[in-house]
């Protein structure tokens, strides 16, 4: 199933974080079957940047466009488009794996039984650990239990803030391959991650955040 | 019109228009309560009489109503502000409804240890639970709290934000709560309002009462105008406007 | 929309059930604070029974006051929260859906042992009746006004007790008319009607208002 | 003079409340005074650096 | 070892500087909660004057004990706890240094402004004195031994219980006695003098054995 | 300064979490200029046992000698010489990155001036962040703070966990640097990590923890 084409756009963004300002006349457009890799060193502004695209945090001054319409309009119809894979894991460690994926299909809107559950944490590797409740797994179980998530969504903008975080090698080549449909699938992946990145199909873009402690002035 | 609106609505040009405003504050503030002071202390009579005779203590009244009233004034003012901020989500509000909840809170301080100064020799007691002045002491909560809030939080945009709704919703519960006070039992509450014990007042009183009360209305404006201009150089560190500005000042 | 708010719900039962002391610390709290009173002040029978009613609300206060840090806490911390934001669910039936669970869990179990306490104050038959009767109209408000500060202090060092500092001021007119009702009471039972309509009427007033302002405020604590 | 500084044995009273009220006028009012030097000080320093910063480089 | 001890204060002090509305929060609830009760019984002077001490003493209670929560809460969150397990200091110093810096903050300030609530209810002047001595001997108390029944709940979930049952048969001797000295002072100053000199010997054994107890409980609770 | 030769022994650890164990029989043996790479995919108990080893918890059975002597019995004169950096960072948000180190050094007992403490925090890539409140600071910036301590630190063992998380890719060459001069100084450094270690000098032993979810038999 195709993703309906869709475009992000940004316009003059910028944010300021304490007395310094991240970035200043941001402007970007990501379509359909692109995935853009955000780069910089630690404290460039990228978690921020990120927070800042899903409407979590509220920039200064710019634009963000989905579909041509600013995302504080759109609201809800902006959140049900995106997912955002955050430096918290955004799980409940006192549930289990499938209780915690079985709230967050139903807030997200997504109608999807227990069978796709239990298949969506058998195929990103936790079989046999569905039933636990998630504060006993390991670090890189947890992350696993947050990116099954992936597997279950139809969203068409995928926010990643270093998915690859905490992975064994399996897990990471897991996850490449879903980043890779989801791209082919002509959804938007956006990504923070210090390894590459690598697709078969689809485009990979690239934004550089400039150096930490840089102060630009307006 | 619109466009002088928004013209005095940014900070760097508010900026120049409190600092030239706050002189003349002070003055009209000082003026007006030399006068009250004046009008109360020696123009008034020395006692009291009336069904609760009054002392010379009663001279307490000029400053302890003028800050009552100040300080349920400047809450309104702090609430309005909060709330065209979070409206019009313009900085320079949020700043102004920072700037006065110190001194809204200095003046509700000044009215509870007033009264209860005044309390002492006439009531023979420093504190007493009755309506207004619990009421008065849920006021100084609600501004400390505000000042709380604001202060606990580190990202400025949040900090304004966040205090700013809890003085709205103050500002929507404190009629409530002030009528649960002052009428604890509904099934007798026509009875609350009892009768000054001044009797009617007497009219070189009111006018010192008046006086003052406007004396601390011009203070209360210079002070946060002070304040604002304080905040908004933290703020707008680094930009070329206040660059500017400090080599004016540095001249002078 | 009425799904969201049953997830949620069930969500944050279940929640509670694997955490079962949470539930006990907060009926605890209540019990242990309602105890002390009678060790501190003495325990005269007729000064127990005028201080009752009072004593019950403030320590139910307390009680509801101190659960409240909880609310949203754990799903601050742990991500879900950010999480909720980006659902595409009115954030205002989510809240009240936790505010809900919340009352259940931490607001019911104090109603529900209120009477015991009632006892130990030497209130009698009616006055026990009319007590949990408030307490039932009066907890929840208790909650959905608190969950506005909760959301204000989320994050925050200190939070706890700055949230007291922010919304202990707003819950006296509950306090003032929970016990005055109790009190009441005592005299005549047909004095407490206008009591409990203003209780209600407070109950709906924060119905409809708390759910939205409290969505507002997380919106601008998770920034 | 005397009698109107003793107001009739209630010195006390009267003037702490007055004496209260100027007080904290004028620790509000030099608190603010503090507050505007120290910022703009910090402020010229903060300038002065980054001029001198600039200088250097270029 | 000296160095230790002012070390993990100065910098548990310099924590809350950070955060000055922690300390002025504290004193807030303390006040607040001591202001509710006239709210909730009514206003009549004779009672509140009988009320006085216990309602003093149950606030300062419960605002020590809500402070404590924090006590090692945000060091066993961050980690910073667990690097403490790992230094070559004796562990009972640094939980030492964590208490006086606790009490400093939360204890200390609430005992200097219990006068003004005093006054709200009609308390006199050697009756005010006393009560400042007896809270300025008992508070330390409070914080000594809550700190055990902090670092048990850091482990496990909930033990919210097993710290009040733990905690509260020992914080009720302070309750009492506590109280007790206020209330006597009322009517001879010399009965004062052994309740003073029980809260006293609370102080010491408290300080003797309590910071030992608390290290052994965060060991447990850090595994 | 080389460090005085030092060893660490582990007999027969068995360690038990919820109802599976771990590992058991577990034995290891590093000497003074080796480093130990504990491998495995999530959830194998890299954590468990690095924690273990440094007498944070209480293994089922099994003895961890230092020089000979177990761990549990040194107590302080262990502590001394170990510094564990975990998954969190064991950093106060609310000091700056310098207040941070001050106490973290006063407390491990090691004898260092503010001017060493500055030109930590220079090394590792902080210079101008270290008067801010480490709260304000990004992901990868705080465990720099964190890592800082290294160079401060005369500490024999060095017990790293998936220590190269969120770094970029410079602060990763550095913290290899700092591993590799405490194996050539005769340290012992234990870490996990998903990635490879090369090393100049020095051994380098690697471990293999089992599958995950395997349950070996006593
Ligand atoms: C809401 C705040 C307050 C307002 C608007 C207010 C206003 C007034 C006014 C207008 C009077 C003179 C007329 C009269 O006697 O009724 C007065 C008198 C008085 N007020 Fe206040 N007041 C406030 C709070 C307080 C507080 C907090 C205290 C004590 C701590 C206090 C203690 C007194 C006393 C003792 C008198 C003299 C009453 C008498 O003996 O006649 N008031 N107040
Ligand atoms: N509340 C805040 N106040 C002041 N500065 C802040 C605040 N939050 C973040 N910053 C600053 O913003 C910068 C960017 O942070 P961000 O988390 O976006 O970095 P990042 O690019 O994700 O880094 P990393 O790779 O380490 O995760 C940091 O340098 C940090 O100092
Ligand atoms: N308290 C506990 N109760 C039950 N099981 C636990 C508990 N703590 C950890 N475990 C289990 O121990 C196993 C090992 O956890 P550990 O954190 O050591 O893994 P790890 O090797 O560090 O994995 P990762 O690479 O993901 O960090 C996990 O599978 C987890 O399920
Ligand atoms: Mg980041
Ligand atoms: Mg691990």
């Amino acid at each position: 199933m195709r993703h309906a084409d869709a475009c992000l756009q940004v316009t003059g963004l910028e944010v300021q974080r304490g007395d310094r300002w991240l970035f200043t006349d941001l402007d970007l457009a990501i379509e359909s079957g692109e995935l853009l890799h955000v780069r910089g060193p630690n404290g460039c502004g990228k978690t921020t940047l990120l927070r800042a695209l899903c409407g979590l945090l509220l920039p200064q001054a710019g634009e963000i466009l989905w579909n041509g319409e600013s995302i504080r309009r759109l609201g809800e119809e902006f959140t049900r488009d995106v997912i955002y894979l955050g430096h918290l894991n955004g799980i409940k460690h006192e549930l289990t794996g499938i209780e915690n994926l079985r709230v967050s299909a139903t807030l997200d809107g997504d109608r999807v039984d227990d069978d796709a559950i239990w298949d969506a944490l058998e195929q990103i590797g936790l079989a046999g650990f569905e039933d636990l409740p998630t504060m006993v797994l390991s670090q890189g179980q947890k992350k696993r239990v947050a990116l099954a998530r992936l597997l279950l969504t139809g969203a068409k903008l995928w926010v990643l803030d270093e998915p690859f975080v905490a992975l064994d090698v399996k897990a990471v080549a897991r996850l490449e391959s879903l980043i890779v449909g989801q791209v082919e699938r002509g959804g938007i992946v956006i990504l923070t991650t210090h390894q590459e990145v690598a697709l078969t199909s689809g485009t990979i873009r690239t934004l550089d955040l400039g150096q930490a402690g840089q102060v630009r002035g307006r | 019109m619109k466009f002088h609106w928004l013209h005095f609505s940014s900070p760097a040009t508010f900026y120049g228009l409190a600092g030239r405003m706050i002189p003349w504050f002070f003055a009209l503030a000082l003026v007006t309560g030399v006068v009250a002071l004046y009008w109360g202390f020696f123009q008034t009579p020395d006692q009291l009489g009336g069904s609760n005779p009054q002392k010379e203590y009663y001279r307490i009244i000029f400053v302890h109503v003028g800050s009552a009233w100040m300080s349920m004034w400047l809450y309104l003012v702090l609430a309005a502000w909060s709330a065209f901020g979070l409206v019009f989500n313009t900085r320079l509000s949020y700043m102004m409804a920072v700037s006065v909840a110190p001194t809204g809170a200095l003046f509700t301080a000044l009215a509870l240890f007033t009264g209860s100064f005044w309390g002492k020799p006439s009531w023979g007691t420093w504190w007493d639970w009755d309506p207004r002045l619990t009421s008065e002491l849920i006021l100084f909560f609600l501004y400390i709290g505000y000042i709380a809030l604001h202060s606990a939080i580190d990202d400025a945009r949040r900090a304004d934000r966040a205090s700013a709704l809890i003085a709205i919703v103050g500002l929507v519960c404190v009629p409530i709560i002030f009528w649960s006070i002052n009428c604890p039992d509904p099934n007798q509450c026509a009875a609350l309002h009892q009768r000054s014990s001044m009797g009617s007042i007497d009219g070189n009183i009111l006018f010192a009462m008046l006086a003052l009360t406007f004396s601390f209305w011009m203070y209360a404006f210079a002070t946060s105008f002070m304040r604002v201009r304080s905040i908004i150089l933290e703020r707008e560190a680094g930009t070329t406007w206040v660059n500017e500005q400090l080599e004016l000042e540095a001249k002078r | 929309m009425f799904s969201t708010f049953l997830c949620i719900l069930r969500r944050d039962i279940t929640l509670a059930m694997r955490r079962r002391t949470d539930i006990l610390t907060t009926l605890f709290f209540f019990v242990i604070v309602a105890s002390l009173f009678p060790l501190g002040v003495g325990s005269e029978k007729e000064v127990l029974r005028f201080l009752g009613p009072g004593v019950v609300w403030v320590a139910a206060l307390l009680a509801s006051m101190l659960a409240l840090e909880r609310l949203f806490a754990s799903d601050f911390a742990d991500g879900t929260l950010e999480q909720m934001l980006l659902t595409p669910q009115p954030l205002s039936v989510l809240v009240l859906g936790k505010i809900c669970a919340h009352w259940l869990l931490t607001g019911l179990p104090l109603v529900l042992i209120a009477p015991l306490i009632g006892l130990q104050y030497g209130l009698e038959g009616t006055q026990l009746l009319v007590m949990v009767m408030a307490l039932l109209v009066g907890t929840p408000v208790l909650s959905l006004v608190g969950s506005i500060g909760a959301a204000l202090t989320l994050g925050l060092r200190g939070g706890g007790i700055l949230l007291s500092l922010l919304v202990l001021p707003l819950y006296i007119p509950v306090l003032v008319y929970g016990s005055g009702a109790v009190t009441v009471s005592a005299i005549d039972l047909a004095d407490v009607q206008p009591f409990m309509a203003l209780l209600g009427a407070f109950l709906i007033l924060a119905l409809a208002f708390s759910p939205l302002a409290t969505a507002a405020a997380l919106r601008i604590s998770v920034e | 003079m005397m009698e109107f500084l003793s107001q009739g044995g209630y010195a006390f009273y009267v003037w702490s409340c007055y004496g209260l009220g100027i007080v904290l006028i004028t620790v509000e009012i030099t608190a603010l005074r503090r507050r505007q030097r120290t910022i703009v000080a910090q402020l010229g320093r903060l300038k002065r650096m980054r001029e001198a910063e600039v200088s250097h480089e270029g």
